[in-house]
């Protein structure tokens, strides 16, 4: 099988973490080939970012993500400039206090940010909700992977918090909450 | 892994004890990665310089004192190094030089990917002078071609070049560590023998500062203990014809490549970032009658190995220039040779090589 | 000894007769004779330009770099191989033109390095163009009808950009510029000792100081003592035109860089 | 220890005769072979170098050699020792 | 008069009124002679910069007040300028570069004559881009191209190169000066366009500071406005192909050469110092079957030229380093191509040319 | 009126929230449209960095150069035509790192031009690596263990190199930020204005000072004085830990480059 | 004068907050669209330069406008003029 | 007639001068074609300096001067490097003071650097004297010519001094003391 999941969202938001830490997880706890990629820039800082990983069980050769199968998408400037032209049998998960527009393909709204905020109290760990709810609710990764290449990749001492949050990422991408 | 931090590690397990660098982008995290890494390794330095020429200045220093040394930089950093380059070519300094090529001419395009610096690698110093320039094109690549550059740099005592490009320095894939990467160090100065004295390579030994040899580097034109001697024509015509030769004779023994399909009708020629579309075209999607030449060294161009290919009928460069190692190509054959450019950023997708091939079919 | 500290089998050298370079490379090897370091161990760079040719003099390693650029190349030696001594010869177009800015880093860094720079006022070896420290209103073959920059004032410079021990004397006093190369020497972190000398061929031939003892009497009549200097300044009094202060301006122990750990 | 200039080193720059205390150089007056016009020594014997280098076992005075930009003044032993020659001065 | 001083002349009859350089054999005459010069002449301003980058900072700088802005240097400094020459590239300024070619790599022969610096000058500064590059063979050419550089830079809003060499610079002749040279300015910005948007040559109008139309001048890939967009493939691809295409696409239009003798059968293409000598050997030996072509300007390349010559059987390129402009001849042309190559600072005799003949003889 | 320096279609600017960079800006132009001067004959220059993009906003003519050499940049305009008033903005790395050189030469010929560093630390364009003013012990992405350089005091060298006019103020200081701004156009020669300014993206966020405010406060506290500072110096008292002075350092009349000859 | 802050180009950075005498800014409570919370304005009218930039002819204070990184603090004139939000404070 | 001059001698001496001199005089007041060269190096100012000088009715295209048939050389050293080996038809005239091997070639001897130092009381004026002997012992340039370039080319105030030394030269020239 092969993946290809696309990321946008405000500099500061880690979305390049994100793509890594899932590119980490499918090639070191999945075993699968990886190629991961990233557009960035000043302008970035202002306004979207984007990374993107490939996954497949053959070697990745061309390495860039040209029409994704799945997206996570943290910012309305994100969406605008990098989820609004999904393909139909796409699956786009989005942070559903930050982005506005929905798109025309199969999405499942994650409050993200909402919840790092008021319930972990860490706005910062919003992305790692969006791997989680990504866990659950794709079959773009596996849990236990990304629990292991989460715990490799956060700052020591917040691992009890990044797991806290990819739990309850995990709990709304199952609840759905999609069109 | 990130290709940057690749060539980091590469250049580490080679046993690279000095870095000094200036920051920028798409280079910086080789920087960033040696400045974590290197305070934990006895007998290292990291360095950062107040900019590229001091840098370029400060990895020369250090190799005199037998360390390998290394910088990093980009377009206009490596601009900036043109000068010391020179420098290294004529003292005959090992020392390795990786430039993540970013978008050109000036400050461009920062943060997207090219191969614009493929002739001012080997023609950006003022005068005449040949250098060794490879150019990886994956993760696992950035690390096997900067430890060996080391190797190379030792071997002809020259500076050499890791060309590669933001694609492949900011992509991640997995990347394999051996146990250990093969380590050729300079051939040391036999005793009696003049600092500058060629062996029969054209490659003089190595007697770094302070193993009491006394020598004298300059950049002026030298005879074979080292002293200026610059008014002398025939001086001056045998050591730069020898700088050049060492390296330009000992092509075949230098050329790194892979060869795919010698009965290829259209071969591709290629080296970096967009040999991963050539690989999707020829060795996934099949498409008949292609083959290619993959150069991981580009410099010294390795013209024999386009005769490889005895039914080829057109040769196409895929770059992401304007066409330079085009040009190369173009020199050494009489067939058609067709450029695909890319500019701006974006690798040549799978379906512009395959029109290339199509516009190749329609024309040979 | 100084003697065995040269080439012998390179003397003469290039210089003009009379130049002031020939003089300083006496005071440095000097004072390097007397620390008893190793030849082995100790290395001379320098960038380009006549003051830049003495390595070459010199029977140790050296690098003879590229124009400006001898103390980056310097930070390189000494940070890849903190055990070796290394000095640096350099002009004052060469340290302060085109070299300023690796001067100053130096200098912020306290690199463990002794910097000498042979001042003369004029780029020598291109034939006698001006530098950053040619005086107002001398003459050179680009300041035709008078200079009218300021110049540096390098110990100023280098004080203000964190070195270590800075002192300036002149050509015409070798014991004291001697020992000044040697405090330069034996104090750990950057050491620069400014020397103003005679440059007869591009510099005083232009200026009417066209014998080498006709400058070389000027700088013993110009230089002050550093403590007469400031006292002069200190009671409000008018500087002799011309003159400059000489001595030992700072010695200092602040953090330094390319000391050997044990040291 | 008799004091030497180096014909095929001296520059005849004469800032030897600016130096000297006791005034031994003398700028010369008939170029050599090169054009040069080499300092002539007048009673070299006077300097204290000469006469007491080897008794103090370290070098005296030695100004003119450290200026000498050309390396060319330098003392070199003499065999027999010329006791005669030496004259105390006060 | 000298060569060196020529330019200089040629420059200040052009009306250049600023001059920002720094001393470097053999090119020091021209600061040395526009010092003396341009203090007497009101509006005008010399001024010996710190070093080579910020000379050629300086001369940009002053360009986009207006002013005909020039610098001269040689090959280690030209090495230090390859940064700000992309600048000037990337932003459109026109000015003017004199480079007397001395031996390198590196310090190499000071004071001695090359040629070895006509790659570097093309692909010296990384990315893609062209350039313009004049190459004089006397006295009198270094006066008259040096006026006729500023022409075209401003022409074609480019950095435009001088690369004449140590023999021709220091070399006295009679000059002729014309009692007044063409001057051609720059197309004025016409009201309501934007600043970078092109007219139909792909040149846009030029509007100096203090012309109230409030230009953003920036070396990132940029609009029309001027603005940076630096993560946009199309804009960066139409931008640069645009650089080149101005004046690439104008070969014709820009090329200055003499053709002597078009049935010959040896047709030496040469420029610079070994112009005389060929010259010696066609035009005053009239050795049988020879002719030529000089380029006086030699970037853009005008292949075409080689076409001139029918009955060619093999062109002979006289150079001073080791093969550069050859390089560009044997890409455009299937007949062999015969370099002669002297470094060290000698000029070819005629004697060497004759033999080049006579080789070309036995093997075509 | 200050808004109308600003190129409104071009924000809000690339900065990230909270950075100094745009405070600075806006004093820069309050004090600008003090002057008087015309737009028209008003220049803005710059290197590469965040710093450096600020003249892009600005409704005039202006020049985004190449890194450290918008000095040299501004020295071709300003001599070209001195009829221009030139105004440059750099940051810490593009002056003092790179752009050292052209920093220290422009101050010694005192080219009439009114340089405003934002100093902040660190490169901020290319991610937070370390500069020649990280304060020792500091994090940057190359200096993960601290920095062990000494940093530069930018004051001191532009003193020492020769400029007429030379201040220090902070981005929470903007009203004497802006009145030492117009004192640096109206004086004559070469005027620096250091600002210590946040930037919590690369700085603040790798060294405690997450949040803009955070970092504005540190400041708000350890700027001293200069005549505090001087005082308290000359009692002998420890200066507190990560304190600086600020105020007006230099102002005075050596000879310029660049001013208009009837002026 | 009225007090406004410009949302398209306010960041939330929250340095108003920190330097307004009269303590106008308070950190937003909510996000707008794109996610930054904008600082709420507790009776601006206070403001000196609300009510007296007109009278004096020029800007009085203005501190926080100076301070906002993101040009988004301004002043913009009312009409019809409101004398009685105008609470002279001593 | 094509004539091919080269001078040497040390730094200092002015012999890049003097053929700048030899240069102007042939081409502005005997109106030929005139090309003027030089060795010159850093190496040059100990050792010995080169200038030469071609001056033919006909337009010069190779302009370096290979084998000349006159020769000026003021110090030993110039003679070993550049005038040890002249084809026989040469002339070289000799600074006699400086130079103490004499050429295989016809040769005079003019003790230029003694007469300027002892009549004229500047020794810099010894390549005029060079000069001066020059006009007159060979038929390189005209009396006139020479005095015309040489009052172009020297400081003011020096004229006259200069003018001397040229006359003291051309005596010099005509006495011989050839071998
Ligand atoms: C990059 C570069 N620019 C210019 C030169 C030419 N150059 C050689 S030496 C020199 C000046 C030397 O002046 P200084 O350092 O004062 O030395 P001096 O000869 O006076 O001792 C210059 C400009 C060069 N070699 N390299
Ligand atoms: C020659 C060159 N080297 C390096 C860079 C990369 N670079 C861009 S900005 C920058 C540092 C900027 O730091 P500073 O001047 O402090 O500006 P800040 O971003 O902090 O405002 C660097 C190193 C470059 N653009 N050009
Ligand atoms: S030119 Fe000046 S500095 Fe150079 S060697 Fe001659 S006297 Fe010395
Ligand atoms: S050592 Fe002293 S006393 Fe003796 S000759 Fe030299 S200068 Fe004179
Ligand atoms: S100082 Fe030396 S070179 Fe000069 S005249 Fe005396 S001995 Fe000769
Ligand atoms: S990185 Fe720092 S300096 Fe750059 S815009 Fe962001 S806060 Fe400002
Ligand atoms: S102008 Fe002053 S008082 Fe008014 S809101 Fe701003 S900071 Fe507060
Ligand atoms: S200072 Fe400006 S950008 Fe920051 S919160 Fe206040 S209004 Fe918004
Ligand atoms: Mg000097
Ligand atoms: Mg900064």
């Amino acid at each position: 099988m092969r993946h290809e999941v696309r990321f946008s969202g405000f500099g500061g938001q880690g979305i390049i973490l994100s793509a890594v830490i899932l590119g980490r997880a499918a090639a070191l706890y999945d075993d699968k080939h990886v190629v991961q990629t990233q557009v960035y820039g000043p302008e970035a800082r202002g306004g979207a970012s984007m990374s993107a990983v490939i996954i497949d069980d053959e070697p990745i050769l061309y390495p860039k993500v040209r029409d994704p199968d799945t997206y996570v998408i943290m910012s309305q400037q994100g969406f605008e400039k990098y989820g609004s032209n999904p393909r139909k049998d796409a699956v786009m998960l989005l942070d559903s206090d930050l982005v506005h527009d929905r798109p025309s393909c199969p999405w499942v709204g994650i409050a993200a940010t909402g919840v790092a905020k008021k319930e972990l109290g860490r706005e910062i760990v919003a992305n790692i909700i969006m791997l989680g709810a990504l866990s659950s609710a794709t079959p773009v990764i596996s849990g236990k992977a990304l629990e292991k290449a989460i715990l490799d990749s956060v700052p020591k001492g917040t691992e009890e918090l990044n797991l806290k949050a990819m739990k309850r990422g995990q709990e709304l991408g199952s609840a759905g909450g999609s069109s | 892994m990130q290709g940057n931090i690749a060539s980091a590690e590469g250049a580490l397990a080679a046993g690279c004890t000095f870095f000094g660098g200036y920051p920028i982008t798409p280079s910086t995290e080789v920087a960033e990665h040696m400045a974590a890494r290197m305070p934990k390794i006895k007998g290292s330095c990291f360095i950062q310089m107040e900019d590229e020429i001091a840098s370029m200045a400060a990895i020369i220093g250090a190799a005199w004192t037998g360390a390998r040394s290394m910088t990093a930089t980009s377009g206009p950093g490596f601009s900036l190094m043109m000068e010391n380059i020179g420098y290294a070519v004529m003292t005959e300094t090992p020392c390795v030089l990786v430039n993540i090529q970013r978008g050109g001419p000036s400050t461009g395009q920062p943060t997207m990917g090219a191969q614009g610096d493929m002739m001012q690698v080997r023609f950006g110093s003022h005068g005449d002078y040949s250098i060794i320039a490879l150019c990886p094109s994956s993760v696992q690549e950035c690390f096997d071609l900067t430890a060996k550059a080391f190797n190379l740099a030792d071997r002809f005592r020259t500076p050499v070049f890791l060309m590669a490009d933001e694609v492949i320095g900011h992509m991640r894939e997995k990347l394999e560590i051996p146990d250990s990467v093969e380590i050729v160090r300079p051939k040391t100065l036999p005793e009696g023998m003049l600092p500058f004295t060629p062996g029969p390579d054209g490659v003089p030994g190595f007697a770094p500062f302070g193993t009491g040899r006394y020598t004298h580097v300059t950049g002026l034109t030298h005879d074979e203990r080292g002293y200026p001697d610059t008014t002398n024509p025939a001086r001056h015509d045998a050591l730069v014809r020898r700088l050049v030769s060492k390296i330009e004779d000992a092509r075949h023994e230098i050329a790194d490549y892979t060869i795919v399909n010698e009965d290829a009708e259209y071969v591709f020629v290629c080296y970096g970032a967009p040999v991963r579309t050539v690989k999707e075209v020829v060795d996934k999607r099949k498409v008949p009658k292609t083959g290619y030449l993959q150069l991981r060294i580009v410099w010294p161009f390795p013209e024999e190995l386009l005769k490889r290919f005895p039914k080829c009928r057109a040769f196409i460069v895929p770059e992401m220039n304007l066409g330079m190692i085009v040009r190369e190509v173009g020199r050494h054959v009489k067939i058609p040779v067709i450029p695909v450019s890319r500019i701006g950023g974006e690798l040549h997708t799978p379906e512009d090589l395959i029109e290339a091939v199509k516009i190749a079919e329609s024309t040979t | 000894m100084r003697d065995e500290w040269f080439r012998a089998d390179r003397l003469p050298h290039i210089y003009c007769a009379g130049c002031g370079n020939g003089t300083i490379v006496n005071c440095v090897l000097e004072a390097v004779s007397m620390t008893g370091w190793d030849r082995k161990n100790t290395v001379f760079l320098s960038g380009i330009g006549c003051s830049s040719r003495a390595p070459g003099y010199i029977l140790t390693d050296s690098l003879h770099t590229t124009h400006g650029r001898a103390i980056a190349f310097a930070t390189g030696v000494k940070m890849a191989d903190p055990s070796l001594h290394v000095v640096v010869f350099t002009g004052d177009g060469d340290l302060a033109a085109i070299g300023g800015n690796h001067f100053i880093h130096a200098c912020r860094r306290n690199i463990d390095l002794t910097v000498v720079c042979m001042n003369n006022h004029i780029y020598g070896m291109t034939g006698g163009q001006g530098s950053p420290t040619t005086p107002l209103g001398k003459t050179s073959t680009t300041t035709p009808y008078g200079a009218s920059e300021t110049p540096f004032d390098l110990v100023d410079l280098a004080v203000a950009a964190g070195a270590n021990y800075v002192a300036r004397w002149t050509s015409f006093h070798v014991k004291q510029l001697t020992e000044a190369v040697l405090n330069g020497l034996n104090t750990p972190g950057f050491s620069l000792i400014e020397v103003r000398c005679q440059c007869p061929t591009s510099y005083g031939r232009r200026n009417k100081y066209r014998e080498p003892v006709d400058y070389i009497t000027h700088l013993k009549a110009h230089a002050i003592l550093k403590d007469k200097w400031e006292s002069m300044e200190k009671s409000g009094q008018d500087m002799p035109a011309d003159s400059f202060p000489v001595g030992e301006f700072v010695r200092r122990a602040r953090p330094v860089m390319g000391v050997p750990d044990e040291a | 220890m008799k004091l030497e200039i180096d014909e095929s080193r001296c520059k005849g720059c004469n800032l030897c005769t600016m130096v000297c205390p006791y005034k031994i150089y003398r700028p010369g007056s008939r170029p050599n072979r090169k054009g040069i016009y080499i300092p002539e020594l007048d009673r070299p014997e006077r300097c204290p170098n000469c006469r007491l280098q080897e008794l103090y076992g370290r070098r005296l005075c030695g100004v003119c050699a450290l200026i000498c930009p050309d390396q060319a003044i330098r003392w070199v032993p003499e065999k027999p020792y010329e006791p005669m020659k030496v004259v105390i001065e006060y």
